[in-house]
C-alpha cells in the first residue's frame, strides 16, 4: 500500500486535525467527535445546514463548511456513515434555533444514522428536516435495490440549499430547495482503477489493465457493468447518455455540469472529457449556463470520473451563483 | 434457568468470545464486502465489539437485559455504517424482553423482537441477500423447537445455528435487493452476504459459549 | 496505461479545448497555439503577468489565469516546455502597453525558450522582464548542476506579481515583488508512484512496492534519492526540515505554507501531512500566517506531495491576500 | 563538390533518412531520457522531424543554407524543450556559414559554429553529460582529418561519427552537470545523455546517406 499514512486507524482523525490546522478560523472540531462545524457558528437567525457520510470522498463533506453552504459535517470512519450519536451531536451543535437540515446521501447506512439522530435531536426541541440524494442514474430504482445512491450531485443540493438558508430561508423553503435540486440533478461514474482503503491496504476491486467499471458508486464498490477501456471521448459519451436521458433535458433548457475526479485522476484528463461533455449538450441544443471541473466527491485515490448534469432555471441560477467561502468553493 | 449471577458470567463469556471471534474473522468480512460492498465490514464489526470489550468491567454490576442494551448502544455508538444501528437498534430494543432474565420463554421473544426490528429499520424482506436472511431460519428453527418440538433451549440453540448456516449459502445464488449489494444489480449473484456472515459467527460463539 | 485520453498526440489541445468550454467567459485561446489568455485582456493600463512551461502541471499553469495572477499562459506538451515562437506570440497577446513579466521556472528548456521569445517581442517593442523562480532545496545549487530547479513555489510567486500589477505597479516593481518572493520560498517534493505520461504510457521510473524517492521535480524524474517506504509523519518531517533549514526561518517569523499534492494523492493525505507540518512549525516557535493544502503544482498522476515555505512580511501579506479570481485559485 | 541540385537532393534525403531514423529510435531516446529526465525526448525529436519532413516540398526551391535555416526554424517552432532551441537555434544560425554552398571549407566552418552555438546556448562545458560531449570530439576530429591529415571530408565524416561514438559513450560513467539529469546528482551517472544519443543517430544517418 503505497499512502501517506501514519497508523491506518487514525487515518480520519489525522485528516481532521490537518483540517483544523489548515483553517483555524473557519473549522472547529467538536471534543471527542469527529465532527467539523462553522468556527463562527451557529450563525444567529439562520436554518443550520448539515451534512456527513464516510471520509474518503474529501473535500466532501468538510471542506464545504463555510459561510453559504455547510454549518457542519460529520466524518465517519473510511467509506463508513457516522454513527447517530456523533450526528445527534452536530445537529444540537449547529442549531441556531431555526431547526436543522440534514442533506443525507440515500445509503441505508447513512439513512438509519440520520434517522436516529433525528429522534434524538427532536426530543431536544429541535427541528430537523432531512432530504435524501438520489441522484446516480447507474442504479436503476427497482424491487432489487434500496434506491438510487446519492453521489456528486449532493454538491449542488448543499451549495443551493445553504445560498437558502443564508438567504433567511426557513426550514420548510430551505427542505423544498433541496427537493427540487434532487428532482433535478442526475449523475453517472465510472473507475479506472479500484481505490485502496488504509485499512484494507488492498485493491477493493480487481481491474483488468485493458478493463473499466462504469456505474461505480463512491465507495470503492465495483459499478454494475466491466467492459473494456474506452477513450476518454467514448466515456463521456456513455455518462452523459445515460445521465441526459434519465433526466429528459431538452434542447432549449439549461443545465449546470459536473466533470468530477475521483481523486487519482488529473485534472487535465477531467478537461478532455470536458470538452466532450460540452460537444455532445451543443450538439443537442442544451445550453450550459455553468460547467465545473475537479474533484469534488472523491474515492481516496480512485481513477474515474462522474459526469453529473443539473437543471436549472432562474431560482436555482440565483442559488448557485450566491456567494460561497469555504475552503473547497468560493465564488 | 440459573441464577442472575451465572446468566452474567455466561453472557459476559459469550460477549468475549464473540469479540474474539469478529477480530480472528475481522479480514473475512471485510473481504466478503469488498466483493459486493465498501470492504468495511470486518473494520465496523471489529470496531463496535472492541468497544465493548472495554465495557466488559462494567457489566459486573449489571442485569443481562442492561448489558444487552449496553452493547446495542455500544455499537450504535462506535460502529456507523448500515450495520451500527440494525445490530446495535435492535439489541437496544430487544433487550427489554430480557428485563425478567433469561428463560426459554424470553429468549424467544428477544429473538423474535430482534428480528422484527432488524426488519424494521432495514425494510429488508427475507431473500434481499442481507442479514435477515441468516436471522429469519434461526428465529423460526428456534421457536419452532422450543414449542411445538419440546426441545431443551440449548438443542434448539444448535439447530437454530444450523439453520442460520443455510441462510447465509442461501445469501450467495440469490441477487442482492437492499444494501450496498444492491447497487449492483446481478453481480451480486454468486457472492455471499457479509452482514449474514458475520450474523452466523455471532451465533457460533454464543452456542460455544453456552455448551462449555 | 489507463487514462481519459483519447489519442495521446491530442492530449494538450483537448485539455485545453476543455479549458475554454469550462471557463467561456475567463478564457480564450490564441488561435492556432496553445497559448490561453484572459478573454478580458489585454487589461488597459496593467503591466502583464505570463507564464508557461510543460503541460502536466495542472492546475498549473492555466488555472492561474484571471483578475490578479496571470494574463496568459502557454502549454508546451506534456513536460517540455512551449516554443520560443508561442511565447512570443503571448508575450505579444498580452501587452497592454506597460511591459509584460515572464515567470519562468529554472529548466534549461524553460529558460532558452523564454529568453528567446523575449528577444523576439522586444524587437517588437515591448518590454520584457523576467523572473526565474529556483525554490527547490533537494536540488543543491553546485558546479554539478544548472541551479535549482522551479517547482511549487512558482504558485505563490504567480500571486504576488499578479496583485502587484493589478494594484498598478510598474514593471520593475512587479519583477522585484517576484524576486523578493523567490529569495524567500523553498520546497522539497516526494513521490510514492511514478507517473505515466500519455505518450510513453509506462512508468517514467520503477519504484518497489516499500519504496519512494525523494527530492522529485515536478517532471517525472526520479528525486534525488530512494528511500524505504515512510510513513506520513516522517515524509513531513523529512520535508519541512530540509525546507526550513535551507531557508534558515527564525521563531518568530511568519510564513505561508503549501502542502500540495502530485495528482494522484487523496485530498485526506495532504491534511495528515498538513496536521504534522504545521506540529513542526509550531514546535519551532514559527508562525503560519496562512496554509494552503491541495493540488497547486502537479505531475499528472503522480502519488505524492511537496512542502513550501515562504517567509512573509508585510508587503507580502498583502499581495499574498489581495483579490484574486482565478479558475483554480480565488479568495 | 558537386552543383546545388544535386547537394539539395542529398540533403533532403538525408534528412528523410534523419527522420525516419527518429522515428524508429524514438522510444529508445525517450528510455533514455526517463531514466534520468522527463521521458520525452524521443516524442520532442520525433515532433520536430515531423515538421520538418512536411516542408519538403518547400525545400525543392531552396538553397541548401535555406534548407538547413528552414529546418532550424522548424525545429524551433515545434519542439520546445531544451533540445528545441538547441539543435533548431544552433542550425538556424550555424546555416549562415553554409551560404556559398557545401564545400569541405563550408562544413567545417558550419560544424564549428553548430557546436559553438550549443555551448553558448546550453552553456554547457565539455563533460557536463549532454550532446556537447558527442558533439565536441566528433567537430575536433572532422576538422583534423581535413586540415590536418587531408582526408578526404566522407573519410573524415566517417571518423567523425566514431567520434561522436565515443563521446556518447562517454556520457554513461560521468555525472551530469547540465539539463534535468543533473538534478539527479549522482543517481545520473552510469545512464546514456539522450541528447548526445540523438546526436549521433544524426550523424549517422547523414554519414550513410553520403555513402550512398
Ligand atoms: N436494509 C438492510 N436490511 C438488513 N440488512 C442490511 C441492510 N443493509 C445492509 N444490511 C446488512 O449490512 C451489511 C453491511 O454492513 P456494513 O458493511 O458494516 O455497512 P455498510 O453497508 O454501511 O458499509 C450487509 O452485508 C447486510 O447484511
Ligand atoms: N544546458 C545544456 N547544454 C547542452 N545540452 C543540453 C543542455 N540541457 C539539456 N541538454 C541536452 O538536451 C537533452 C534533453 O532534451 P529534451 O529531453 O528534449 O529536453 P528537456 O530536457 O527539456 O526535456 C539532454 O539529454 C542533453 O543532451
Ligand atoms: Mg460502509
Ligand atoms: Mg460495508
Ligand atoms: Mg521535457
Ligand atoms: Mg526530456
Amino acid at each position: 500500500m503505497k499512502k501517506l499514512v501514519n497508523d491506518p486507524s487514525d487515518y480520519v482523525d489525522e485528516m481532521l486535525d490537518g483540517m483544523t490546522a489548515a483553517y483555524p478560523d473557519r473549522l472547529r472540531r467538536l471534543d471527542g467527535t469527529k465532527v467539523l462545524v462553522r468556527a463562527d457558528g451557529p450563525v444567529d437567525g439562520k436554518v443550520a445546514i448539515v451534512s456527513g457520510g464516510g471520509s474518503g470522498h474529501e473535500p466532501t463533506h468538510a471542506g464545504y463548511i463555510g459561510d453559504g453552504m455547510l454549518d457542519g459535517a460529520a466524518s465517519g470512519e473510511v467509506f463508513t456513515s457516522p454513527t447517530a450519536n456523533e450526528l445527534n451531536e452536530m445537529i444540537q451543535a449547529c442549531d441556531a434555533g431555526e431547526g436543522v437540515l440534514c442533506v443525507v446521501k440515500n445509503y441505508e447506512g447513512d439513512v438509519m444514522n440520520f434517522d436516529t439522530a433525528a429522534e434524538m435531536a427532536e426530543m431536544e426541541d429541535i427541528d430537523v428536516a432531512q432530504v435524501v440524494v438520489n441522484d446516480d442514474v447507474a442504479v436503476e430504482d427497482s424491487l432489487y435495490t434500496s434506491g438510487r445512491r446519492g453521489v456528486c450531485g449532493t454538491i449542488l443540493v448543499h451549495k443551493a440549499v445553504g445560498a437558502k438558508a443564508a438567504a433567511g430561508g426557513s426550514l420548510d423553503e430551505v427542505q423544498a430547495v433541496g427537493e427540487k435540486v434532487i428532482d433535478n440533478v442526475r449523475t453517472m461514474g465510472m473507475a479506472l482503477t479500484s481505490c485502496i482503503t488504509p485499512e484494507k491496504g488492498e485493491e477493493t476491486f480487481d481491474l483488468g489493465d485493458d478493463e473499466i467499471e462504469l456505474g461505480i458508486g463512491i465507495h470503492g464498490e465495483p459499478g454494475t457493468e466491466r467492459t473494456d477501456m474506452m477513450t476518454a471521448d467514448e466515456v463521456a459519451e456513455h455518462l452523459t447518455e445515460n445521465v441526459l436521458s434519465d433526466l429528459e433535458v431538452e434542447a432549449g433548457e439549461e443545465v449546470v455540469t459536473i466533470v468530477n475526479g475521483m481523486g487519482g485522476t488529473p485534472l487535465s484528463e477531467l478537461f478532455i472529457v470536458n470538452r466532450k461533455v460540452q460537444e455532445l449538450l451543443d450538439d443537442r441544443g442544451i445550453e450550459t449556463w455553468d460547467a465545473w471541473v475537479g474533484d469534488y466527491m472523491t474515492s481516496l485515490d480512485m481513477m474515474g470520473c462522474s459526469v453529473t448534469v443539473c437543471r436549472v432555471d432562474d431560482e436555482l441560477k440565483d442559488l448557485l451563483d450566491a456567494d460561497v467561502d469555504t475552503p473547497a468553493l468560493k465564488d | 434457568m440459573a441464577d442472575e449471577s451465572v446468566q452474567r458470567e455466561a453472557l459476559i463469556a459469550a460477549i468475549e468470545n464473540v469479540a474474539a471471534r469478529i477480530e480472528a474473522e475481522k479480514s473475512t468480512l471485510t473481504d466478503l464486502d469488498s466483493a459486493i460492498g465498501d470492504a468495511d465490514h470486518g473494520n465496523n464489526m471489529h470496531r463496535g465489539f472492541e468497544a465493548v470489550v472495554e465495557k466488559v468491567d462494567e457489566f459486573e454490576e449489571m442485569s443481562p437485559a442492561d448489558i444487552v442494551k449496553t452493547v446495542g448502544t455500544t455499537i450504535i455508538g462506535n460502529v456507523g455504517g448500515a450495520s451500527g444501528p440494525l445490530y446495535g437498534g435492535s439489541l437496544m430494543s430487544a433487550s427489554q424482553e430480557l428485563e425478567d432474565g433469561i428463560t426459554a420463554e424470553t429468549s424467544i421473544a428477544f429473538a423474535e423482537a430482534y428480528l422484527e426490528k432488524v426488519k424494521d429499520r432495514g425494510d429488508a424482506h427475507l431473500g434481499a441477500k442481507t442479514m435477515v436472511d441468516a436471522l429469519t431460519p434461526a428465529v423460526h428453527t428456534y421457536k419452532k423447537s422450543i414449542e411445538h418440538d419440546d426441545l431443551p433451549p440449548l438443542t434448539a440453540f444448535a439447530k437454530a445455528v444450523d439453520a442460520a448456516e443455510r441462510g447465509v449459502e442461501f445469501t450467495v445464488p440469490i441477487r442482492a435487493a437492499k444494501g450496498r449489494a444492491s447497487f449492483l444489480g446481478w453481480r451480486s449473484v454468486g457472492h455471499q452476504d457479509p452482514g449474514a456472515t458475520s450474523t452466523l459467527f455471532i451465533m457460533q460463539e454464543i452456542l460455544k459459549t453456552a455448551e462449555e
